[in-house]
């Protein structure tokens, strides 16, 4: 299933115009505070009704403003978390979470609500009230109940960042599994490059309203012409591979078209696909092979593509097998190495620079 | 206590609860339907629905029992019909008493649900709707719990105006003992003749007693339920 | 059932011990229904289920005739009134009397009657007054009430120095005095109609007869009301 | 115009307007105040004081009446009082019936701007002391434009019973024409005479009208400031 | 002016009992959801009425259970950034800003509005209702308007949660530049620990209603035994030194004991005092010097303890100079290399990956 998005609509002083595919997959919405990723995400939810445009899903058209059809929220089947929560506040956490199942009944089952519960770590609060849960407790129960209503389309605007990195690290493998498990096309605002990087499979990125870049992750993360947009600090590639070995000492190997990388121990089994984000400044460049390296990662490279920008670094393109690799080198270091597109080169990637939520 | 009141006056203040009960219940759905109404529907006519609603609190009670006797009498267009289609009557009988005071308290109950109802944030029927509850359901379980305080308060102030109401219940269904002699018209009865205001007096005692006690009552549960609502 | 009457409101002391005793003696009995004699017409007409119906009004008792709605020839003047000046405390007696000074007993103060152009006992008054010559001199003066009963505690609260109400109400009330009376021929002939409805009931007749008798005439004039003969 | 209706018709439309507009106007403070109080503060006799608002609700009008001039007739404690220290005089005054019209309309009132302070979220006012705004600040520049719906809501429903109160107007200041007689007062006297029926009507034409007209009014006006509120 | 907290509070569920004291400058509570954190700021502010302790700033005793003292919100002299944003939705965005001044008069004069509505980019927003508002657009009103109160005491519950990054770096400085200028005691919420290092004077960790560990930001941060508490992710030391030199290639050298560190331009002036948040991850160690690396920054450094967790991991404190750095190597390369403590070794450290929000 593909949600197709083409709308326009005016707020007095902003003009929202984006026209994205989202397929199957999550589909991360990406752009400074202010841009229109919520007001994006409310049209699609059909709680904004664009003055402009069409909203499909698949075969399903949610909204035409020219053929005036435009399907009621409640029949749309999908599931949100508002930035803002948005909880019950006379019902328990228990039936804040089973509210959407009754009209979920019938569609394709999903994962009991005790698995949710014990992966959000909300077992405890399920008889309060949202009165009385904290911030980040709200929103783990915002997330259990927009999970739990078994929609068809999964709208989750900054669902994390209420949350602490712990939190979040086994929030996020979930939505992955979602991802990678059903055809829900996922909806996913965030201001965190990593965790657009990590999980998204599209990204979308939105500027003033309008839609400045989107493509598959892969791809529109490893152009350094991109990286500015996402924030250039947060710039990084993303590597694909396949579970080799999982050495006692903790380290995973994987086998990707460069060779082998080796990584903190996964858990995924050996055979499987993995992706790994590998940000731009982490990876350093030597002229010739380094010695005596704590790093167990290196990479004979070639350069493709220099992009230097007004700041003091320079965006490094690296071809390593087929694969693509920022680095982000000084200038006065790229200089003084005399840095030029086709060189060869060494990259060299500490093992646990490749942080944990870089992952999935 | 019955030598205390009398016969008569008792029956005046049981039928007064009979009537004031009835008159809450029964108009308490339409109440709530109207205040939805009014409060989050836009439709020709809206205006002129919140005229009509208003329109016994403008009135003086005398013209609108007159207007009730003149539309649901036994000789009314409405009254007549009535009766020869269901043989309901309404004229001289405590239902009338029933709906002369449900007439008169509409205005106050109707208003006070939809005040509770704008207070409603739309956003959380919004976040009902896209868990998949269509609008009948987000009323019944989204706003409807969360106006019970509203709702209570309606009712009370419906209930404490249905034992008080006097112009419009004699206008339309008169002043009979024991059939539509409400607590206000016995006591107005009473008064009309030197030497009974001692009694007029009593009745005056334990109608407020009563609807004391019921907005007691009201008060205590809405602020369970408010209270409830917050998170305890 | 019951034979139903529907009355005028100041009728109530006295119809309710007359009906005591109609019953004590027919074992019979009657549901008495008090309100204005306005609200009572209008109900009869809009088919209020009285079998008798006695009212403070002549208008109102034409007014139903008019609809054909009182049984023919039963209508009887049942009772009659007379008006007097009442005051809140034992003061000197003040006898209406053409151009008597009632304005100057009241100076800023107010005269309390019922309603002048609406309820029986103020019309009477108002009539009265005119005739007598004063109206003009005191009708800025005049505090009017929705019925007779208001006008009473005005003045027994002492709030009205003066009042004029029936001589039957006057009669009841102990914190007010009678100062002077109304001669008869000031105002209209003061009279409480009775008839009975078209659809009224046989027992009806009899109360009716009942309310004529010598008996009740006699509770009737304890209230302090007039015998028409 | 005049003609249609008669002077007398015509003053007691002028004085309906006057009594009402002053009974409303003077009677908001209390009434917020009161609702406040009842609302957000837990003080021994909360529920005397929250019976004693309803009373006139309950009782009927009449003894309302009654009870008004017992108090504020010229010879009751209050009355008396009053008259001596400031010689403000109540009784057979408009003031008098300005009085009976707030007395009767204020359960309504209080409880409409209840409704809308009990909605008000207790987290804005915590934010607004945190900026430094001692109570008093809080309520005039948060608490208050917040109920502004609600004030104009409790306003148009006391005007509403002002324009149509006659029980206890009547009782408590007598109809004096030109003075005391409001509009209720001259229908219910127009509606004791046969055949006076029409000038009845016409009365009651014109003050529904002035009534729709102020329930229009302040149904745009708070729709208005609820939407300014909701950020157009 | 200290702020001392010692409190007690039981929730139905849930029992609060911390005591720390905050000196000038930024105290960080740091904890996962559902910790306490926001109590104890409410506490402060005098929402929450402890059942038991004291709470004063400098000296004035703002609560004391004992003695029923409880100085009411609004003479408290706070701001309050709240979780929730909690703008006045009747009032527009210039008027809630502005909200708060009419009581600080008097108070020492702060920056004028308009250096903090520029500051927060939400000048073309002053005139709009909080509710055409997007989320991040409400919290930075939400921060100004409790910036301009002139508070003598700042609470701020994760204040940039909302905000993108390229928001954040611009605001954090700020706030930054108020704790060094001013006496204010700032308690600061965060999920963040970059965020937490880079601004934060003290650390007060939560962890279920008590007080984990608390002290300086720079002791706590370099104890590889705290790491864990912190994310061992996100484990990183704070090195201070004088900013020596700004160079035309976009590198400033930074003067600090342990010799010479090149970082990405700064913009502090020559002279100035800087703090460099060194992330453990980032550092890689060497047993002879690297040669031909792209790393600007190589010192020769003294291993002082070694802490190996569950992980893959073991945590290397490193002294450089008389500074404490962490590093973060996997157990294969700590075998290989031999590490041992007392051992001699190069701690290597890319210039770019001191990224920018960890400067301050
Ligand atoms: N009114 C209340 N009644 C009962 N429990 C409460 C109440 N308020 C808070 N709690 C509980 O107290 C604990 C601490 O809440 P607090 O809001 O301080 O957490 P926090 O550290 O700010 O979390 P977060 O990072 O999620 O905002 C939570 O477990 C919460 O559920
Ligand atoms: N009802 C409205 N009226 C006017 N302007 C609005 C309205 N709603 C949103 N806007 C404006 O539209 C723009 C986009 O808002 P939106 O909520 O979609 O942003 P966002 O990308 O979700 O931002 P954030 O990350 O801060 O949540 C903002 O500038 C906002 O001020
Ligand atoms: O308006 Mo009345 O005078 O309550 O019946
Ligand atoms: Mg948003
Ligand atoms: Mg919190």
């Amino acid at each position: 299933m593909t949600l197709s998005v083409r709308i326009n609509h005016g707020f007095p002083g902003f003009a929202l115009d984006v026209a994205f595919d989202a397929p199957p997959g999550i589909t991360a919405l990406f752009g400074k505070s202010g841009s229109g990723k919520t007001s994006v995400v409310n049209a699609v939810a059909g709680l904004l009704r664009p003055d402009a445009g069409t909203i499909r899903v698949a075969d399903r058209l949610l909204f035409d403003a020219e053929r005036r059809i435009c399907v009621p929220t409640h029949r749309r089947r999908l599931g949100y978390v508002f930035q803002e929560g948005r909880l019950f506040p006379h019902l328990t956490v228990r039936q804040n979470l089973c509210y959407g199942r009754w009209f979920a009944k019938g569609r394709a089952g999903s994962d009991p609500i005790d698995r949710i519960v014990e992966l959000l770590g909300i077992g405890p609060l399920l008889d309060r009230q949202p009165g009385a849960l904290s911030g980040g407790e709200k929103q783990r129960v915002a997330i259990g109940r927009a999970l739990l209503s078994e929609p068809e389309l999964l709208l989750m605007d900054e669902p994390l960042a209420a949350l602490d990195s712990a939190r979040k690290a086994e929030i996020l493998p979930y939505i992955q599994r979602l991802r990678d498990e059903t055809d829900t096309p996922i909806l996913y605002v965030s201001h965190s490059v990593p965790e657009v990087a990590r999980i998204a499979t599209t990204v979308v990125a939105l500027e003033a309203g309008r839609v400045l870049r989107s493509g598959p992750a892969q791809a529109v993360l490893a152009d350094p012409d991109v990286a500015p947009a996402l924030g250039i600090r947060e710039a990084g590639a993303l590597l694909s591979g396949i579970v080799r070995e999982h050495a006692e000492d903790g380290v995973t190997a994987l086998a990707f078209s460069g060779g082998t990388l080796y990584l903190p121990l996964q858990r995924d089994p050996v055979g499987a696909d993995l992706r790994v984000r590998i940000e731009a400044k982490d990876v350093l460049l030597a002229t010739e092979a380094p010695t005596g390296l704590s790093a167990l990662n290196i990479f004979p490279a070639r350069i493709e593509k220099l992009r230097q920008g007004d700041g003091p670094g320079v965006l490094v393109q690296l071809r390593i097998g087929t694969d693509l690799v920022l680095s982000r080198v000084t200038r006065r270091s790229a200089n003084r190495m005399g840095l030029a597109v086709g060189q060869s080169c060494y990259a060299v990637l500490k093992t646990v620079s490749v942080a944990k939520q870089d992952i999935g | 206590m019955t030598d205390w009141l009398g016969p008569e006056a008792w029956a005046a203040v049981a039928l007064s609860l009979q009537v004031s009960f009835w008159a809450t219940l029964l108009s308490l759905p339409l109440g709530i339907f109207v205040a939805y109404a009014l409060s989050r529907w836009n439709f020709p006519g809206r205006q002129l629905l919140n005229g009509l609603v208003h329109l016994p609190l403008i009135l003086p009670p005398v013209v609108t029992g007159y207007l009730l006797l003149l539309a649901f009498g036994r000789r009314g267009p409405v009254g007549s019909f009535l009766e020869e289609t269901f043989g309901f009557v309404l004229a001289f009988r405590w239902t009338g008493a029933a709906l002369a005071a449900a007439v008169m308290a509409f205005p106050l109950m109707v208003r006070a649900i939809r005040l509770a109802i704008d207070a409603v944030d739309p956003k959380l029927e919004q976040a009902a709707a896209t868990l998949g509850a269509p609008r009948a359901w987000v009323f019944a379980t989204i706003t409807l719990p969360l106006i019970l305080p509203g709702i209570l308060v309606g009712a009370i102030l419906a209930f404490a105006k249905a034992m008080g109401e006097f112009g419009a219940t004699i206008t339309f269904v008169s002043n009979i003992p024991g059939q539509t002699q409400t607590v206000p018209s016995a006591i107005y009865a009473f008064l009309q003749v030197p030497g009974e205001e001692s009694t007029a007096l009593r009745l005056v005692l334990v109608s407020v007693a009563i609807a004391m006690a019921a907005l007691l009552l009201s008060e205590v549960v809405s602020r369970a339920v408010a209270r409830r609502i917050a998170g305890q | 059932r019951d034979v139903s009457v529907f009355a005028a409101a100041s009728l109530k002391t006295a119809l309710e011990e007359i009906a005591a005793d109609w019953r004590d003696e027919t074992g019979h009995a009657a549901t008495l229904t008090f309100a204005a004699s306005s609200t009572i017409a209008r109900q009869v007409d809009q088919g209020a289920p009285a079998d008798l119906v006695l009212l403070a009004s002549a208008d109102w008792m034409d007014w139903l005739a008019a609809r054909d709605l009182l049984r023919a020839g039963s209508r009887v003047a049942l009772l009659g009134n007379t008006l007097v000046l009442i005051g809140s405390q034992a003061a000197p007696p003040l006898d209406p009397a053409p151009g008597f000074p009632l304005a100057e007993r009241l100076g800023d103060d107010f005269l309390a009657m019922a309603l002048v152009s609406a309820v029986p006992v103020g019309i009477y008054g108002k009539a009265a007054l005119t005739n007598l010559g004063v109206w003009d001199t005191v009708a800025d003066h005049v505090a009017q009430t929705d019925n007779a009963r208001t006008a009473l505690a005005l003045v027994a609260s002492g709030e009205a120095p003066l009042g004029i109400v029936y001589a039957s109400d006057a009669q009841a009330e102990p914190r007010v005095h009678v100062l002077g009376r109304f001669p008869a021929e000031s105002h209209p002939t003061i009279t409480y109609p009775a008839a009975l409805t078209v659809e009224a009931r046989p027992e009806a007749a009899a109360f009716l007869s009942f309310l004529q008798s010598p008996e009740a005439a006699s509770v009737f004039r304890s209230h302090g009301f007039v015998i028409h003969d």
